[in-house]
């Protein structure tokens, strides 16, 4: 099995898919001869030709309104948005058409669309390149969002997210493509949309993270199941819409303690969604208030103050044993 | 600009100044019967909402020519996208009178037939301009002999949507019509605060997109400049902006009061170019129409709109059960959840 | 003192604020002769000139955009949006640009304006009227939201707005336009942008709203103190951001039982950053899990279905019979 | 369009072909001073976001003419607003080199001098013209005599708010200047994709506003287009847009590998455009440059350079609660706890 980082992983589920549907089309800003400016979809155009991977002029409503266009006819755009705050332009797009076109039509036209994107802090870039936007898309409903931590669960994800006959969003983190390499199948298989995954199980304590959070989540559990003993179970959301509430309950009510963990500014985040549906599933069986390790009510910062404010292992295992204690 | 830009084949007072497009007979009455039917639908429509038997409706009066014209050229696998002034187009591409009473009368579901190919009405302005864009890419794509007609109106054409739509159909050439219905008005706000140019049309040049402007009151004039964007986009030469001048003797929707700002002088001017007298005048003149014809015809209509509404106001209810299942193919947990709870409660949690 | 409705209410509060500063400039689409679409601007524009009030080309992204050069420049822009959903294609200029001016230029360069728009479901307008959009501009930082349940605080607030050196979004919720009168000062008062109001003091539950909800909620209190004798504290948010932790802190910490009240969707929404507060800050004193009495997790509902989904007096009052049960 | 609508004064070669602006000879040197200083910037800046002392940055070689002369004519009143290929621009406006270092270094604060009148440059692209736009709204409501500038590139051209910036200003007439840095390229996206038109130029005429075309490789070109549309602005006559056609030299920033799309026959063939060898030609013609004077020049440019750098590079690291200080005039409480949670812990919590 390859080793792959999750920029091959991705541009091998893209080739997959471009090779066994011809109604799939991936485009937008540099995806063609560029490969894309992380090198996502590098050699695709190369090798599927400029009518089925393209650059676009440089409008993201218009990549938007477009492959909605596309999936109403029927093909399956893979349309990328070069960064995930340029999802903002398309905003409109998105929320009042893309997620929309099942319902308006009552299930006559449909939107089976992918957005690529880019996404989070750490890696430096100028200012707007690293807003976090998934807490915006879970309440904007009729799309889901897909956010994965791994080179095999983004070729899965990748690959159910094609097939999805409903609009997803899916947010790759820029400090993930590179960072790691890991054992992938050349072929195709996929992973379900809507489901969170159990990385670490554990027994007192919950870690609930998405992206480059799970590694930071990770790294915490250890050090604080090395430092005290506690034994502490790390969840992966992968899909932030739908939230696999399930797992999360299921997981909280046996630890009755909870960290989540995000990126994102605290207000209005996603781990107030996930601590009202501990409210809502699990109130009785938690012992402490959940902690959130999160981005500060503030724009994201300036690069030279982003490791301050990205959570780190440091202050999620803080919180953890902040839920710890008695 | 050529002194008289505008196209026309019949004058105002419904005298041929142009080549008469190569029709048969009962297509030139069939458009006729169009527009009446569409003043019947919309005067009918804005009666029932003071009844309160209709929600909000958007009438059409004055706007009949553009309003058959940018559809009736279409053929049955061509697509036809619009804004809710465009409700009638809809009709007269294929969308059952019944749909459009379903639509404006917020029920659910709206099932549009898919045969039509219109996606049902837009109200966010200029955004279907971009899924028509998108989907005459795709047909471009697929090879086929589709093109794709997109309406919206004056304001509209203010939107960042409306121009990027221009300049990818620019880029990409696909087989795309872009029709502004330039009525004069975007609710109060006059052509002239919309833009500083005086023709919406010369908003193509800058796109690449070529583009003319047509009488919006002379049906003929429409149809004619439809068929040949048509042919063009068809034959593989891309996009055509078209801008119809027009005008709306009615209000913008029935939550509107024009006199607050419609000049009276203008709006008699506008009603003296009614598109329908123009057009009966050119039929007579053919013996294509008699009175007692035209008489025939409008019951013929009116009957046809009432035969709709009796089935509209026959309808049950709307079940709530479906604002849960048409958001996603398939509901996720909490979804569901939320539905069963709704069906427990006869209302919802 | 005269007895307003909300439009007459926040007319005046324009007009005054017109009258004494004349950097003050009210536009957008159709509020210059036609006086906008409900009539809150109407004879401003014969007032204060064509200058001053005045209708633009329609284009959210330019109209918010312009206003923030203005304000840049050092006017006090009030722009209106004709309606709240219409903010997503202005969203990119207020997400990335309003609401960051400040924290870009360091406090060089600000953005004092206040975007007006009407909000809210159950006037049976079209298709995307209707959106609920406080709980993505919660989630955005660098801006207020304000939502005013009343024509006495809709002025109030509204001159608080204009005066605040940062940027305001002041939600003004259709149904409440005229659905009833109240004793309004001619002359020209603010309330604090930020601080909830307690509308009804009780000791046994609290029922947090906003908006047209805060009549919904009260009616409910009614209800049930009437039924039950339960004593029922009712809160009106009148700021989402920044939220009042506060005073809902202290309610709930005195009450131990919550339900809280939005017709926007549940997922991701207002409520759920009231309970993760709650969470934070008074979870020892909760005896029941929080109760949301939201819009369902889809598309604001077709006008026929709008009464249906839209949270009523009787949804309230279950929920709060739920949260009171031992 | 003529046959060659594009402006210049002087040729590639550095021939004077048009009338040179009446310009004082310390203007006309410290003209050439300006471009040698982009460039040195430029240069060094790459160099050192290589050494890992630098973040991000997006070189201007090739731009140097048109990133002075959009500024140099500009008086301390007026404005002047970009994206990160207007940084240039900016420090010719009057914001410092060091200011400029620590928004590219990533620093906080940033603090541009407001007397400056920059925007800090914008990275959301095209979203600063409708901020100018607004601004120049201000000017004229204020009825001042000042303008705005504000520089996009040919990328930005298509998105909506490049062209809802167009509108408004064909609309409103305020003194504002549209200026277009069409270096070939976004990013990997050649001109040709972004729009089917010839000339972006072309764009204002579908809105009513006057544009023009100039070498943006011809110091001269630019400063006499750019004077003229500030006189037309400040006389009242409203918007002007001036497409500047140049080249992208470099890469598109730092983080760029521009031999993945850039053919090299065409970079060669700019090259031999470089717009500092043409001007330096049309100095040392007029006998107001040496090249002992050229190579003083040089010497002074790199020293002021190196001083803001050893200024830079003495900067303590930003102070982190400042995140939390400039979101709000005030914060409200649940920052303030962040804060103080922040400067209790040594990070937040
Ligand atoms: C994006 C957006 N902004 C504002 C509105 C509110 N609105 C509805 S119709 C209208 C005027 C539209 O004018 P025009 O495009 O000329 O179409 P017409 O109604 O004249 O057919 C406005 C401002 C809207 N529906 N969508
Ligand atoms: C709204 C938005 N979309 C995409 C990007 C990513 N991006 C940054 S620069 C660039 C190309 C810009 O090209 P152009 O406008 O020609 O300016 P140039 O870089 O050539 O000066 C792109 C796509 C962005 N910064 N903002
Ligand atoms: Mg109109
Ligand atoms: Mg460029």
């Amino acid at each position: 099995m390859p080793k792959w980082t999750m920029v091959q992983a991705i541009n091998n589920a893209l080739a997959i898919e471009l090779e066994r549907n011809p109604d799939v089309l991936v485009f937008g800003e540099d995806v063609g001869q560029n490969g894309g400016v992380f090198r996502v979809t590098d050699g695709l155009q190369e090798r599927f030709g400029e009518a089925r991977v393209f650059d676009t002029p440089l409008a993201e409503s218009a990549i938007v309104g477009t492959a909605l266009g596309m999936a109403i006819y029927g093909l399956r755009p893979v349309a990328e948005i070069q960064f995930a705050p340029f999802t903002y332009p398309c905003f409109n797009q998105i929320a009042t058409q893309v997620t929309r076109m099942r319902y308006r039509s009552c299930g006559v036209y449909t939107a089976p669309l992918v957005i690529r994107a880019p996404c989070g802090g750490g890696v430096r870039p100028p200012e707007m390149h690293s807003d976090s936007v998934e807490a915006l898309f879970m309440h904007v409903q009729g799309i889901k969002v897909v956010m994965p931590s791994t080179p095999y669960d983004a070729k899965g994800l990748l690959h159910a997210a094609i097939d999805d006959p409903d609009p997803v969003l899916f947010l790759e983190h820029m400090k993930l493509y590179r960072s790691f390499r890991q054992d992938v199948p050349e072929d195709r298989y996929t992973l379900p949309l809507g489901q969170a995954h159990v990385v670490k199980p554990g027994r007192e304590v919950t870690v609930i993270a998405y992206a480059a959070m799970v590694n930071v989540a990770l790294a915490a559990a250890q050090q604080v199941e090395q430092a005290s003993g506690a034994s502490v179970e790390v969840i992966d959301l992968r899909s932030i819409a739908p939230l696999d509430e399930e797992t999360i309950a299921t997981s909280v009510g046996k630890t009755g303690r909870a960290v989540v963990v995000h990126e994102a500014p605290r207000t209005g985040g996603v781990a107030a969604e996930i601590i009202a549906v501990i409210n809502d599933q699990c109130l009785y069986s938690l012992l402490k208030p959940v902690e959130r390790v999160t981005g500060p009510d503030t724009p994201f910062p300036m690069p030279k103050l982003e490791d301050t404010f990205i959570p780190t292992p440091e202050r999620v295992a803080r919180a953890i044993y902040r839920v710890l204690e008695p | 600009m050529p002194d008289n830009p505008i196209y026309q084949i019949l004058t105002p007072a419904g005298d041929v100044i142009g080549d008469v497009p190569d029709l048969a007979d009962e297509t030139l009455v069939g458009l006729y019967r169009w527009m009446v039917m569409a003043r019947i639908f919309s005067d009918r429509m804005v009666a029932l909402q003071r009844q309160g038997r209709m929600g909000t409706f958007a009438p059409l009066n004055g706007q009949e020519a553009t309003c058959v014209a940018m559809a009736a050229p279409l053929e049955e696998k061509d697509w036809l996208l619009g804004s809710y002034r465009e409700s009638f187009p809809y009709i007269v591409k294929g969308v059952p009178l019944l749909s459009q009473m379903k639509h404006w009368g917020g029920h659910l579901p709206v099932d549009y037939p898919y045969e039509a190919r219109c996606i049902p009405f837009q109200i966010v302005l200029a955004t279907q301009v971009l899924h028509a864009v998108g989907i005459a890419m795709a047909i471009k794509y697929k090879k086929e002999k589709q093109v794709v007609m997109v309406g919206c109106g004056d304001g509209a054409t203010s939107e960042g949507d409306f121009n990027e739509a221009l300049n990818f159909a620019g880029v990409f050439k696909p087989p795309v019509i872009f029709l502004v219905q330039n009525n004069g008005w975007a609710i109060s706000v006059p052509r002239k605060i919309q833009t500083a140019v005086e023709y919406i049309a010369q908003r193509g040049a800058g796109f690449g997109v070529p583009s003319r402007i047509v009488d919006g009151n002379d049906v003929l004039a429409v149809y004619q400049a439809v068929t040949e964007a048509a042919d063009r986009a068809k034959a593989g030469e891309g996009a055509t902006l078209i801008e119809a001048i027009t005008y709306r003797l009615g209000a913008h929707t029935t939550a509107d009061d024009p006199t607050k700002y419609q000049p009276p002088a203008e709006l008699d001017a506008w009603r003296q170019r009614d598109p329908i007298t123009r057009y009966r005048k050119f039929l007579m003149d053919r013996t294509l129409l008699t009175d007692a014809q035209d008489e025939q015809l409008h019951d013929d209509v009116n009957a046809e709109f009432q035969a709709a509404l009796d089935l509209y106001e026959a309808l049950p209810p709307p079940n709530p059960a479906h604002q849960f299942d048409y958001t996603y193919a398939e509901l996720p947990p909490q979804l569901q959840r939320q539905r069963e709870e709704f069906l427990e409660l006869g209302s919802w949690r």
